[in-house]
């Protein structure tokens, strides 16, 4: 599709949109639930693809220091995930691999793969404003919550659509609820996570769109705690393919290792 | 010159709801150098009027004046005081303090006068050769026998030179030889050193050698005779 | 006859008696309050460390102990519970429980802690999460999402009530677990260790969460109540369980076993008690021993009269000694009441030590102090008292038979 | 012939009873004096205890970690700060400690702990670690890839002396932080906290593992004495090199601490008021009966013009001269008693197994001080005074008269 054309299905839906919003309030929360839905799983799916192999450096941010790790990542559907450190030399190799919501590390210099037990889970990953539930659970914001379009917006041209999702009352995740914002065209640009008192606990807001293996895709992301400005890890995507056969041997205990050395 | 003068004097005693005139209205005075009994039966208030005169008891009517001075009009110290200078006791017995010897019973008075230690042991030397028992001073009174007790308490009464000396009963407890020898010292004392001594007794010995003998009988001065 | 003439000569001199009555039973009721708040403070100790998930026996896989994984679990129980109950006395309370290690999460928070799975209804007079909880409620049987935190948790979580919570744990087959709860009630205890060490949850919801059927980890067993007193059969109880149970991989231990270190505190609790008495008595000998010889001597020519009268020497012992006997058992019978009102009107509610909160902490004492009096302490401070209280009279009373008829009858 | 010896020499009239009393209060004294210098020496065990296993007395920290132990809340230039530290009077040892949160793996088994990096040979002399090793032995300076691990960890882990064990965490700076060791000791402190989750490496090879630079987490200062932890405190204070810094003293690092031992202290010393008390009424009696037995005496005194007020203070002063020669006796022969144990220390028999589980010494130690000396006989000195008040406050009331008439 090329850019005119979106430009004008854009004012089209929007103004469809608008005029449901006055005709028929009542009806909308069940059309708009669906809807979110379906916008955030084309979002993730997008930003994930059915695979990817990326590059990306991920840089974290602290008061007194600044760190950046190179590193590389396989993901398949939104299950399994492999990621590397490639650089610098002191941490390449360390692995850590996903497979639904068991984790898994891999140092080299003790050449071991340690399954996380559920105490390690909020501990932050490799460092960063990340914990390992945040990857374990990265998709969880689909099952786990229910969901809802609070706004849209058109910026440049393009519908932005705020989804606030609310955790079900039974679903295992802490946060109260997210808010996050797509693009129309599938980008997630931004995710916000909330306690339960619907107070902003942190951020995380992509950045710098470009087209990367021919997809749109905010090449930039930050993590930020609320109030905690000088406190943040950002992940910049080197390159990355998207869509690529990817043996499901590679989400191994086997390759784990065996790719960290 | 007047040392004692008694004006009508009463003293009550209470003995639960029954009174008892130990002293009634009693009026007599008593003069420099004299050397007085008074007498009477057990019950006739010779004690209790000794008592009053020394200071360690209070009338109920009637005023005392000592060496001019109004006892009743003095406070409880200021009774102490006056005793201390002005009046020396002579009991009947357990006089002596039985944990300080013979010489110390009697400088604890001149102790007690704040007297320099000095001046204080030739006055106790001194008196206690004059009631012979210089020998005697670092006995303690266990010690002592009865009279040679009754001379420390004489010397007691007289080393700080007091206007009067009370004396109750002071041969009760002494057989007749001992205590003719005590009413000898204290005659020689009288007559020596103008020691003016009153005396609360029973015994016919003391009221011999007494110049002036008032007899009291039931609180009331029944004969006042001067020899 | 002795009685009443003691009696009589008691109260010759009534202030003598009198201030060494004072001193005596001011002697023997502090001994004896001393030891019902310190008893009281063991006995909480002990309470607090049975009523903490120990119970006086526990049964568990023999492996738990040492590596409290999931694996080592006792398989379907049932059987065994209905074993176990067979063998203990009428009256005994049998609990099930499952416990992981897990972590509870908050949006902010992440706390490890020890998740246990119980009946509530079956831990009442058990453990601490039997009573009725600080805020909130126990969860019923419908319930299934509530978890019950400890006060000091909730404080350090800054939680409240009704607030989500997800907890983390392994299941049995090694998968990790999440589970979210709301907080349904508050639990407080003595130790606020404890507060933060548990969560509880319903047992089947636990069992089924780490997909473990109907399996334990342990079941807790508390023996009939025994006045205030730990079961005198507890280590026979212990060991015919050990031999008696049909799975040999379980390990039976009583709370001795389990609590070596206030089990040997509590054996020597009695002795220090003991040395207690004696200190006190010790001070309170030297008055008696002067009261006695002073009464003695103020009456030398009465004894000795007595005595060229022709009384033997044994009945002037025995003279003083009913003497000294009663003012004893006066003394003792005084303080006991006396003790006894004190504990029991003026420190009914205990010793409050909040402003020492840290320290009996420290110590693992209770906040409050309750005072325990048993009769073993005021038996025990009153015999010394008696006892060694008559050893004491028998110099004045032997004194008393050396004055020669002759020489008292000349002293004056 | 002072009153003083007026007084001396009353005392004396009835040597039994007097003795009989100057042995209770000798008594009291003796006991007073040893309890406290033992309770006192206790305390000083239980600080040293505590400090020895975990805190020191002093500690230099940066800002915040106390709160928050954060891997990167570091004292930077440690080793550069114990230069500083060593010299001041009174430090008897300084040692670098840091800690990290790792995930400790066995075999089969992984559980999170929390890992010591220390200084074996600075450590080792105030530390109980090393008595309370059961198996294997303490780590030594150049010990390299080998740990100590708390016995119900090891359990847990499934792991004995000569195991590898693998260790993930942190760094300072955030990088991944791995490490494979060999067991080399295991240890029983009694502590269950730290037996089932702390685990003792070498200081190099945690500042290797962690990405540390010179940096620690505590610089761990130990005192000579106890009174010396304030004079330490302010020199280090008005230094510099650690403006920026956070120090703590063992009562902030160990808060239940103090509070445990003011809690001992205080039903302490209401057994000894207790004690005094009981004491204090047998000693009544003796005072009552040596005035009503002088009463005739004391109206002679008065007669003779001795005012009531020196009486007063005469039977005081007997009463004094009682107490303070059993004070006096009491105390010195406490102190003797608790110079003698002080040295030969006391045996708890089958509790010393129990205490030395705690990190405590199976001998307790008696500890003389002017505190432990003085404030028993005090208490002794202040009671047995108004107790003597109440028998010669009656002086005042006497009157000479009557007072010549009792026998």
């Amino acid at each position: 599709m090329s850019f005119p054309l979106r430009m004008v299905l854009h004012i089209f839906l929007l103004y469809t949109f608008l005029s449901c919003t006055i005709w028929s309030t009542s009806s909308r929360a069940a059309d708009t639930s669906s809807q979110a839905l379906t916008i955030l799983e084309h979002a993730i799916d997008h930003w994930r693809g059915t695979s990817s192999i990326a590059t990306f450096s991920l840089t974290i941010h602290r008061p007194d220091f600044e760190r950046t790790m190179r590193m590389k990542g396989w993901t398949k559907g939104r299950q399994n995930g492999l990621f590397f450190v490639l650089e610098p030399p002191k941490d390449a190799g360390n692995g850590t691999l996903k497979k639904g919501r068991e984790m898994w590390t891999y140092n080299p210099k003790i050449n071991r793969v340690i399954k996380l037990p559920p105490s390690m889970m909020s501990q932050s990953w490799m460092g960063s404003d990340f914990s390992n539930n945040d990857l374990a659970k990265s998709d969880s914001v689909l099952d786990e919550y229910t969901h809802r379009i609070i706004s849209e917006e058109i910026i440049n041209g393009l519908t932005h659509y705020t989804i606030e999702a609310t955790a079900k009352e039974e679903a295992p995740v802490v946060w109260g609820k997210q808010e996050l914002l797509v693009r129309e065209d599938d980008i997630l640009l931004r995710q916000s996570f909330y306690d339960e008192d619907m107070v902003l606990v942190k951020e995380m807001i992509g950045s710098d769109i470009i087209s990367l293996d021919d997809r749109l895709f905010p090449r930039r992301w930050e993590i930020r705690r609320a109030n905690k400005a000088d406190h943040y890890t950002r992940l910049e995507y080197r390159d990355i393919v998207f869509d690529v056969d990817i043996s499901d041997t590679t989400f191994s205990l086997m390759s784990l290792k065996q790719k960290g050395r | 010159m007047a040392i004692v003068t008694v004006n009508n004097v009463s003293r009550i005693y209470h003995q639960g709801k029954t009174e008892f005139k130990a002293l009634d209205d009693v009026s007599l005075t008593i003069n420099k150098g004299e050397f007085t009994a008074l007498a009477g039966p057990s019950g006739s208030g010779k004690t209790t009027l000794l008592n009053l005169i020394g200071g360690i008891d209070t009338a109920d009517k009637g005023t005392i004046l000592l060496d001019g001075q109004d006892l009743s009009s003095l406070k409880k110290g200021e009774l102490a005081d006056l005793r201390l200078q002005d009046i020396g006791f002579v009991f009947q017995s357990f006089n002596l303090i039985p944990v300080l010897t013979a010489a110390e019973n009697v400088e604890y008075i001149l102790r007690l006068q704040k007297i320099p230690s000095s001046i204080r042991r030739q006055k106790v030397k001194a008196i206690l050769a004059d009631v012979g028992l210089a020998d005697k001073a670092d006995q303690r009174p266990s010690e002592l026998s009865g009279g040679q007790q009754q001379r420390i308490a004489v010397a007691r009464a007289v080393v700080a030179s007091p206007a009067i000396v009370l004396a109750d009963e002071p041969t009760a407890n002494l057989d007749s030889v001992t205590g003719q020898k005590l009413l000898d010292l204290m005659q020689q004392m009288n007559t020596d050193k103008q020691v003016t001594f009153v005396f609360a007794t029973h015994d016919k010995m003391v009221m011999d050698y007494a110049r002036r003998v008032i007899t009291l009988k039931d609180g009331r001065i029944a004969d006042d005779i001067r020899k | 006859m002795y009685i009443i003439l003691a009696w009589r000569n008691l109260w010759r001199n009534r202030r003598r008696t009198l201030i060494i009555l004072t001193a005596v039973i001011i002697g023997i009721s502090s001994m004896i309050v001393m030891a019902a708040f310190s008893r009281g403070t063991v006995q909480g100790m002990v309470s607090n460390s049975i009523n903490n998930l120990v119970g006086h026996i526990k049964i568990e896989h023999q492996q738990h102990p040492a590596d409290p994984a999931i694996e080592h679990r006792i398989i379907t129980p049932e059987k065994l519970l209905r074993q176990i109950t067979a063998m203990l006395p009428p009256g005994s309370r049998v609990v099930q429980r499952i416990r992981a290690d897990a972590m509870l999460s908050t949006s902010r928070e992440h706390v490890g802690l020890v998740l246990v799975g119980i009946d509530p209804d079956l831990e009442q007079g058990v453990s601490f999460i039997g009573r009725p909880p600080a805020q909130g409620t126990l969860f019923g049987n419908q319930n299934q999402g509530g978890i019950i935190v400890g006060r000091s948790l909730l404080k350090k979580i800054n939680g409240k009530l009704g607030q989500k919570v997800v907890i983390t744990c392994q299941g049995a087959d090694g998968t990790n677990i999440a589970k979210a709860f709301r907080i349904q009630g508050v639990f407080a205890t003595e130790l606020e260790s404890t507060e933060r060490a548990f969560a509880f949850v319903q047992l089947h919801t636990m069992q089924q969460m780490l997909g473990v059927g109907n399996d334990i980890t342990e079941i807790a067993i508390q023996l009939p109540d025994n006045n205030g007193n730990p079961p005198v059969d507890l280590a026979a109880t212990t060991a015919f369980l050990q031999a008696n149970v049909s799975d040999k991989q379980l390990l039976a231990r009583n709370w001795r076993q389990m609590l070596p270190a206030i089990s040997s505190y509590l054996e020597m609790f009695d002795g220090f008690m003991l040395i207690w008495y004696l200190i006190v008595f010790l001070a309170m000998a030297f008055g008696l021993v002067n009261t006695m010889l002073m009464a003695v001597y103020e009456r030398m020519r009465e004894f000795g009269l007595l005595q060229a009268l022709g009384m033997r020497p044994g009945c002037i012992i025995k003279m003083v000694m009913s003497e000294l006997l009663l003012l004893l058992t006066f003394g003792c019978s005084i303080s006991s009441v006396a003790a006894f009102i004190t504990v029991h009107f003026f420190f009914s509610s205990g010793i409050d030590l909040a402003i020492f909160a840290e320290g009996a902490e420290f110590w693992g004492i209770s906040r409050i102090i309750y005072p325990l009096l048993t009769s073993w302490d005021i038996i025990a401070a009153n015999s010394v008292v008696l006892l060694l209280g008559m050893f004491t009279g028998l110099y004045p009373a032997l004194r008393a038979t050396k004055f020669s008829p002759v020489q008292t009858m000349r002293h004056v | 012939m002072g009153d003083m010896i007026l007084a001396w020499r009353n005392v004396w009239r009835n040597p039994r009873r007097s003795l009989l009393t100057i042995l209770a209060i000798v008594f009291a004294a003796v006991l007073l004096v040893f309890m406290l210098s033992f309770q006192f020496g206790s305390y000083e065990d239980m600080i040293n205890a505590t400090v020895r296993q975990s805190t020191g007395h002093l500690q230099v920290q940066s800002p915040g970690y106390h709160d928050r132990q954060e891997m990167h809340l570091v004292v930077a230039d440690a080793q550069h700060l114990v230069a500083e530290i060593e010299p001041i009077n009174g430090v008897s040892n300084v040692a670098l400690r840091s800690e990290a949160f790792a995930l400790m793996s066995g075999e089969k088994r992984s559980r999170g702990t929390t890992i010591f990096g220390i200084q074996p040979e600075k450590e080792k002399k105030v530390t109980t670690l090393p008595r309370q090793i059961k198996q294997g032995r303490y780590l030594q300076k150049g010990d390299h890839g080998v740990a100590l691990i708390g016995s119900l960890l090891a359990k847990r882990l499934q792991l004995t002396i000569g195991d590898e064990c693998t260790m993930l965490g942190q760094g300072k700076d955030g990088s991944i932080a791995a490490a494979l060791f060999t067991i080399i000791g295991i240890y029983t402190t009694g502590v269950d906290a730290v037996d089932r989750a702390t685990v003792h490496i070498t200081f190099a090879d945690f500042n290797h593992i962690f990405f540390m630079e010179k940096a620690a987490h505590r610089v761990i200062i130990t005192a000579e004495h106890l009174a010396d932890i304030t004079p330490i405190t302010q020199a280090l204070q008005s230094n510099p090199a650690f403006r920026s810094l956070t120090i703590l003293t063992w009562d902030k690092l160990a808060p239940g601490l103090r509070q445990s031992m003011e809690l001992d202290l205080i039903s302490g010393i209401i057994m000894y008021i207790i004690l005094v008390v009981v004491v204090a009424f047998s000693v009544l009696n003796t005072f009552f009966m040596a005035f009503f037995e002088r009463t005739r005496e004391f109206g002679v005194l008065l007669s003779i013009g001795a005012r009531p007020a020196r009486l007063v203070r005469m039977i005081l002063t007997e009463s004094m001269l009682l107490t303070f020669t059993g004070i006096a006796l009491g105390t010195l022969i406490g102190i003797g008693l608790t110079v003698y144990f002080s040295h030969q220390g006391i045996s708890f028999g089958d509790g010393g197994e129990l205490l030395a589980q705690y990190g405590f010494e199976d001998r307790f130690y008696p500890r003389l001080s002017w505190m432990s000396a003085c404030l028993g006989p005090a208490l002794l000195l202040i009671i047995t005074f108004f107790t003597a008040l109440i028998p010669a406050l009656k002086v005042p009331d006497l009157k000479p008269v009557d007072a010549l008439r009792s026998c």
